[in-house]
């Protein structure tokens, strides 16, 4: 099995941080892993990505063309990447920043008002978990109980207070049904 | 095996070096490979070494020089625009046979180019950047395992044969993070060092690091001992990878990142019932012709794939010698190859040379 | 009878290759006396840059390193970092460490890095037959200013000293002058002084020496020493431009 | 009483000492060539030596050993 | 033709630049080519030009870059040393197209070697010196009368390709002195440079002179076209000599002053009954495939002579591909090859080749 | 009702990549408004350097050249010596000035080339993600200087003006500050003064404006203007350090 | 009487303007997103505006228009 | 026809000066001609060599590997230089500088006292001159005429008031006879 996941969005988004917990956590579950950012002055402001391999297999390339799960958190990565999803694949949409819907019909597709909803829960930041627990709930990717390990071992540990908090978001990503 | 950690390649790099016994950083930084200073900046004096930032990269590859002069392991990083600075700074330690550990992670060019990962160094690392005719060991690794290894193997070459060693990567290997396993112990080569200047305390001769010798005949038998190093390099220290080689018939040739895509080609070619290998170099100078040898009898094709406009093609067919077609699939300015075009032109090789 | 007078040990007995008159050998000899009379050439790399100065090391006894045209306080840095209880210093002329080396040796001043500077200012490129170097002084003749330097089109000499001073890096900044016996001996102390500051750990220190290149600037040697004397000095002003109360 | 010494294979002629020596008893030989190829510098009168070593001082080549 | 007069080589390269209309020279003293400065400083001021010496060759080869991006004739000349030094310049000068002339009379090397003449910056000139994908067209005078012409040539050149000319000589051609024959007047070729940086005047778009760009595709693309002009300046551009071909049975291949001795070689060659020829490339880059093709037929093998280690002959066996033997015979460190000891070589090579 | 503010005509209306509350933008605009005062956009050539602002040419209308890292000055005095009289000016960080571009920046000051610096000191490498500048101050944290910047290990910090105030072809140097709007307005007279000196072929200008990087710094921008205030101009104190009583 | 004139879409939300605005009239609006994903700045009390300028100079990306 | 020589001394004896006067006689004799020296700083003070070629046909190659006349003016030249003369060919000395002589049978040796006579003459820059007066005599290398048109063109105008003078010189080398 293979997981081939991007996340796009704003810098400052934490985009890349919450690749590095997934592709952390896919270590922890036992898988190989690789996981790749964009980089570079384009981050500041501009839009960032990263690139996620969970794999049973050595990872051949980080590199990706293509994806069976793709995060898009602005509407330039929307644009960018919904025809980078595999047929069959996911988006995953945080509709509090993109008003824009897919197109594609041969892919499923999920707006999650994540932004909103992490505002809500008084730290915006909590976004891209939202976000990623949406992933987890529909493609198991990594296990529930190595993301929280895996939180642990990616932030700093000024933010470890956090912790508990961000396990709520991603339990409220992994049940949101949209309406 | 000892700890197992996901990092980035950058930081594999620099953990690495430190393991090797290198205590000495002196770099100037540039993207994409910064994150070796500043690890380098976190952790050296933590372990009482030296990191320091220098004013540009000549005076860090000048620093790196006198460093080096004294015997102990030292490192530089840079990357493309930063290594061309470098590169009278690299003639001279190759001319007074300083050791030293220098990384490129290059980035697309020529010029300020743009900071996305190119293979485009290629002729600047394995030919001659800087002037003589002098070589440097060049490194490819194609993992951030591998990164680490052969940082912590370009330290021990450096020592043995007196010489400047390059690991050359790129921004893709530079800034993605994988699973690294430590040995809980490096294997450091213990060579002496009797030619350093480290003050004769009137014990022995007069050390001096030099590359000018104005006499021509001094000035040749230096370079004919430098050509007979570089011959037994040539001799021992080839490096490369033979993958899905055994009933292959056509042959990918790709270095670094690139050879990563390369195989996940050649399982797709593989479903499609089509026979193709890889030849990965790993030493990209020496370059490894002993592969090219090995799968000549079987070989129909060649297929170099480069993140440039067709460098090491030329040490491709310089290694096959009209024994076989080579083709060229390259990519520049940062884009990286797409494994479906590359399929698309294995296929094309086929129809040509094998199902015609 | 004693011998008052003779040739460091620190200096190989090696002829030297210099010009008939030319003050590179006086200044090496100032630097041998140095470390013989401190007792440091065991303990000494020196670096030697690419002026008429390249192979100073058939010349100095202590373990040496020849490196880049201008970049020897870079080299001295790298030694220094690795080999914090050693002597480094570097040998420099004026085209080395005025022009092509300027970065290097502001930034190793402004770092406070813990070394020597041996600077050799003779108004010329020496080496490469008399071209025109940061500190040729207005109108002076040279290979590259045929007319004359002009301050319009060549622009004005450096000042080292006083460039340097502008940097707390800098531990001791003087100017001596090689032009006769009397500076001579003044040279001398300027120059065990800049060791002496190394050896306790105060920081950078660079003595500037007022040199002859007889050869490119047409005079006989003893005519180029009084060119130091008037046009020299009236521009490069002899004296501590940092240091002044330092106690070594 | 002092004593200076030229060591003339080194010396290259160029008459540094000559204007430095106060006692003006150093003279360049006009007659010979050293190996180097240079008239060498030598004492016209040492009894008049003062053994000052302004000579030995200024000599570039470490040509002139001064005892006293 | 005009004038006649016994001149140094370093000098004709001078005086052909003025000629061709460059009245901007930017350099920094390096033996042996230090006279060219000379020459330029005395006669600029003369016929309204500037020269100026740089503070290093790095800011040399940047006010180059200044002045070129302006759509003036420039030049900028040093040694090896000096040429690594400019390498991340003349990088910078390749990704913006900004022409030029740039003069290395190649010494010895590595590091400061020595200032006798040497060929050993081939590889640098003509593969990658700099970083990235680019290349420079190299001429490789033999004469100082070629000196001349061929530097007239190079800022033609320069200006109808946007492109840095290198003219590649080394220290006997700087040094030597031999007749030259001025023409009353240069052919200069006559260039609109509409992308020149002179200040829009309120009169045109902005004009800017960059090799940066982030966008990966964007660089490919740009890449792509300076690819495209590389390949019209191959097909257009190539130049060589070849001397005494038509019967030869074994070839010198060389450039330069090689070139000249091996020039004696075949007369001497010729008494003892062997039918020796000479392939002179004088465009390195673009390395003159059609000569090699030409002579395929009949070449039995083919001698390589180089003041180096071997670096053109790469080149070389690239063009000959595997089709006939390629032999060797260098010198180094300032050492010029002895015609004695190559024509023992190539009575050995006929003895293996042709009368076994 | 009339426009008595708006975006300088020398700016084109391409919205820039600076991050927010970076005071890169205010510089340009000053550079700019100085261009439309004077007229003179259509004659000047603007040389962008290597940093955040290495694509200045977006936002400036004149003729540009990007260069290479800490070679504007060479570049310019290309560009001015073969057109004299255009209008020349370099746009450089603290780390391209200052740093690797150290040998060129002063060579082209002591050469009173008539060309004009604006040089921007954030005591950061801002584009390349917060590492140690020669002006970041004692104690700075950075990237490289994770544990702050000490004198015994990184050196001191360098101050521009004051020492290219010891050559002798440098006209006019002055620094500013842009921390506030008092401030910015003197800065703009600076800016502009110094195109003037160029104008009038008095030779060498710079203007070095204290400014912000949020981002690498580790503060919003406010807080940021505020560190300008209480701990940059303490270090860099602001005047003219030449050409005080020069007319333009 | 003054005018200000924000164009909203430059605006980075660095709230410079904010504070160097004498009469305290500039708000950051959370509420809403720009194109970029910026919070803008907008006025309060354009009457109170005295058209200083102050916002504009200090504003590093050129958003305000100060018309009086 | 082809001369090859060969000049080497000291730095200071004008052994390149009188070997470009060399060339552009041959230039003005309407031959081939190259001129090489040897360069760089051990000139100075050290030993300096020049090459000449005049030639009927184009020079092939200005490099010397050996001659049919050479120069000597040191020691360490004679030395070097003695193997260098072709077969037959011919080495002419300064023997007021030098006291060796050759021990090579196979070809011809002058010993001139230049320095010596040029010193009697007034003026030691001379011995150059006398030496070529010999090559001239005994090879026909130049003419004399195109000889004295190359001191004009070669030498700086300040000295070409002792160009007479230097013609004495030559007659004097080229008279000369060992005794
Ligand atoms: C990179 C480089 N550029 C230029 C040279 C040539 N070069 C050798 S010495 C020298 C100048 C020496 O002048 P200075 O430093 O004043 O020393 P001096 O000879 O006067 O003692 C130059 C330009 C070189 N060797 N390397
Ligand atoms: C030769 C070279 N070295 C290093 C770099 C990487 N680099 C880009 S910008 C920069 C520093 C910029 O700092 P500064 O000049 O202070 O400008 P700022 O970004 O702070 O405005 C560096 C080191 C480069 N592009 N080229
Ligand atoms: S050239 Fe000048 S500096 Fe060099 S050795 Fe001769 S006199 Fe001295
Ligand atoms: S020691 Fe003094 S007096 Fe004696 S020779 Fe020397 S300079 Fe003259
Ligand atoms: S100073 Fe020395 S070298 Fe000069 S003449 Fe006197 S002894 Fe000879
Ligand atoms: S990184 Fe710093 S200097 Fe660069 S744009 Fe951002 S705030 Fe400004
Ligand atoms: S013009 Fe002055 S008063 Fe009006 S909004 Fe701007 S800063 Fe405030
Ligand atoms: S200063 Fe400008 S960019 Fe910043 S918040 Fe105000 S209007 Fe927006
Ligand atoms: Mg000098
Ligand atoms: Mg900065």
């Amino acid at each position: 099995m293979v997981h081939e996941i991007i996340l796009a969005g704003f810098g400052g988004q934490g985009i890349l941080s919450a690749g590095r917990i997934m592709a952390y956590a896919g270590m922890l579950d036992g898988k190989q892993v690789s996981w790749l950012p964009s980089y570079g002055p384009e981050m500041r402001g501009g839009t960032a990505n990263s690139s996620v391999v969970i794999s049973d297999k050595p990872v051949d390339s980080p590199v990706l063309n293509s994806a069976g799960s793709i995060i898009v958190m602005n509407k330039p990565s929307l644009e960018k990447f919904e025809s980078w999803v595999d047929k069959g694949g996911i988006i995953i949409i945080d509709s509090s920043i993109v008003n824009k819907d897919v197109s594609r019909k041969d892919i499923k597709s999920f707006r999650i008002p994540a932004t909103k909803i992490a505002s809500e829960m008084g730290n915006m930041a909590f976004a891209n978990i939202i976000l990623l627990g949406k992933l987890i709930a529909e493609k198991g990717t990594v296990s529930v109980e190595n993301f929280k390990k895996a939180l642990y071992a990616v932030l700093p540990e000024r933010k470890h207070n956090l912790i508990p908090m961000e396990m709520e978001a991603l339990k409220t990503g992994m049940e949101y049904n949209e309406v | 095996m000892g700890q197992r950690l996901l990092m980035k390649g950058n930081e594999a790099i620099a953990e690495a070096a430190i393991r090797a016994g290198c205590f000495h950083y002196f770099g100037y930084p540039i993207t994409p490979q910064t994150e070796i200073a500043h690890y380098m900046a976190k952790k050296l004096p933590k372990v009482g070494g030296v990191f320091l930032q220098a004013e540009s990269e000549i005076a860090a590859v000048n620093m790196v020089y006198g460093a080096g002069s004294t015997g102990i392991r030292v490192m530089t990083s840079s990357s493309s625009p930063g290594i061309s600075l470098k590169q009278e700074g690299l003639s001279y330690m190759a001319g007074s046979q300083v050791p030293a550990v220098v990384v490129n992670i290059v980035r697309a060019g020529p010029g300020l180019g743009g900071i996305q990962p190119a293979q485009c160094d290629y002729f600047q690392a394995c030919k001659g950047g800087g002037h003589g005719d002098y070589r440097q060991i060049v490194l490819a690794p194609s993992s951030v395992q591998e990164l680490y290894e052969l940082t912590v193997e370009a330290f021990n070459l450096a020592d043995r044969y007196r010489i400047v060693v390059m690991i050359l990567g790129d921004g893709i290997l530079g800034q993605m993070m994988e699973v690294v396993e430590f040995r809980d112990k490096e294997e450091i080569a213990d060579i002496e060092k009797p030619w350093a200047v480290t003050g004769h305390g009137g014990k022995r001769k007069q050390n001096v690091i030099t590359s000018i010798h104005l006499d021509p005949a001094v000035l040749e038998k230096m370079n004919q001992n430098l050509q007979d190093k570089y011959r037994l390099i040539t001799e021992n220290e080839c490096r490369y990878e033979l993958y899905n080689s055994e009933d292959a018939e056509v042959f990918i040739v790709a270095y670094g990142t690139v050879a990563r895509i390369a195989k996940s080609i050649i399982e797709m070619a593989k479903n499609e019932g089509l026979k193709v290998g890889l030849i990965r170099p790993i030493t990209l100078w020496p370059f490894p012709q002993e592969a090219f040898d090995k799968v000549k009898d079987r070989a129909k094709a060649f297929l170099t794939v480069e993140m440039s406009s067709g460098q090491m093609i030329e040490d491709v067919r310089l290694a096959v010698n009209g024994t076989g077609p080579v083709y060229f699939h390259g990519r520049m300015g940062g884009m990286v190859p797409n494994k479906f075009d590359i399929l698309a032109q294995i296929k094309e090789i086929y129809s040509r040379h094998i199902n015609s | 009878m004693a011998i008052i007078f003779q040739k460091p040990k620190a200096l190989k007995d090696t002829s030297m290759h210099y010009c008939p008159g030319c003050t590179h050998g006086i200044a090496h000899r100032l630097v041998a006396e140095a470390m013989d009379e401190l007792n440091i050439e065991g303990d000494t790399i020196g670096i030697a840059s690419v002026g008429c100065s390249y192979n100073s090391y058939d010349y100095f006894g202590c373990d040496m390193i020849q490196c880049p045209h201008g970049r020897a306080p870079a080299v001295a840095t790298g030694v220094k970092r690795s080999n914090p209880d050693k002597i480094v210093f570097t040998y420099q002329g004026d085209g080395d460490l005025a022009a092509i080396g300027t970065a290097e040796i502001i930034h190793a001043a402004a770092r406070g890095e813990n070394i020597t500077v041996i600077f050799i200012n003779n108004t010329i490129y020496g080496m490469t037959s008399g071209q025109m170097a940061p500190t040729t002084l207005l109108n002076q003749f040279s290979t590259t200013t045929p007319y004359g330097r002009q301050a319009d089109l060549h622009g004005f000499p450096i000042k080292v000293c006083e460039m340097l001073a502008t940097l707390e890096g800098a531990a001791y900044i003087e100017r001596v002058s090689l032009h006769d016996v009397k500076h001579i001996r003044k040279a001398k102390e300027a120059v065990k002084k800049a060791f002496k500051v190394q050896q306790q750990k105060k920081g950078f220190s660079l003595v500037e020496l007022l040199s002859t290149c007889p050869t490119n600037w047409g005079l006989n040697p003893v005519e180029a020493l009084n060119r130091i004397r008037d046009e020299m000095i009236p521009n490069y002003p002899l004296g501590v431009f940092r240091g002044e109360s330092l106690e070594v | 009483m002092a004593q200076v010494t030229f060591i003339t294979d080194k010396c290259k002629g160029c008459a540094l000492c000559v204007h430095a020596c106060p006692k003006h008893i150093i003279k360049m030989n006009e007659q010979s060539l050293n190996e180097k190829g240079y008239h060498p510098a030598e004492i016209t009168d040492m009894d008049k030596c003062i053994g000052c070593a302004f000579c030995a001082t200024i000599c570039p080549d470490c040509v002139i050993i001064v005892e006293k």
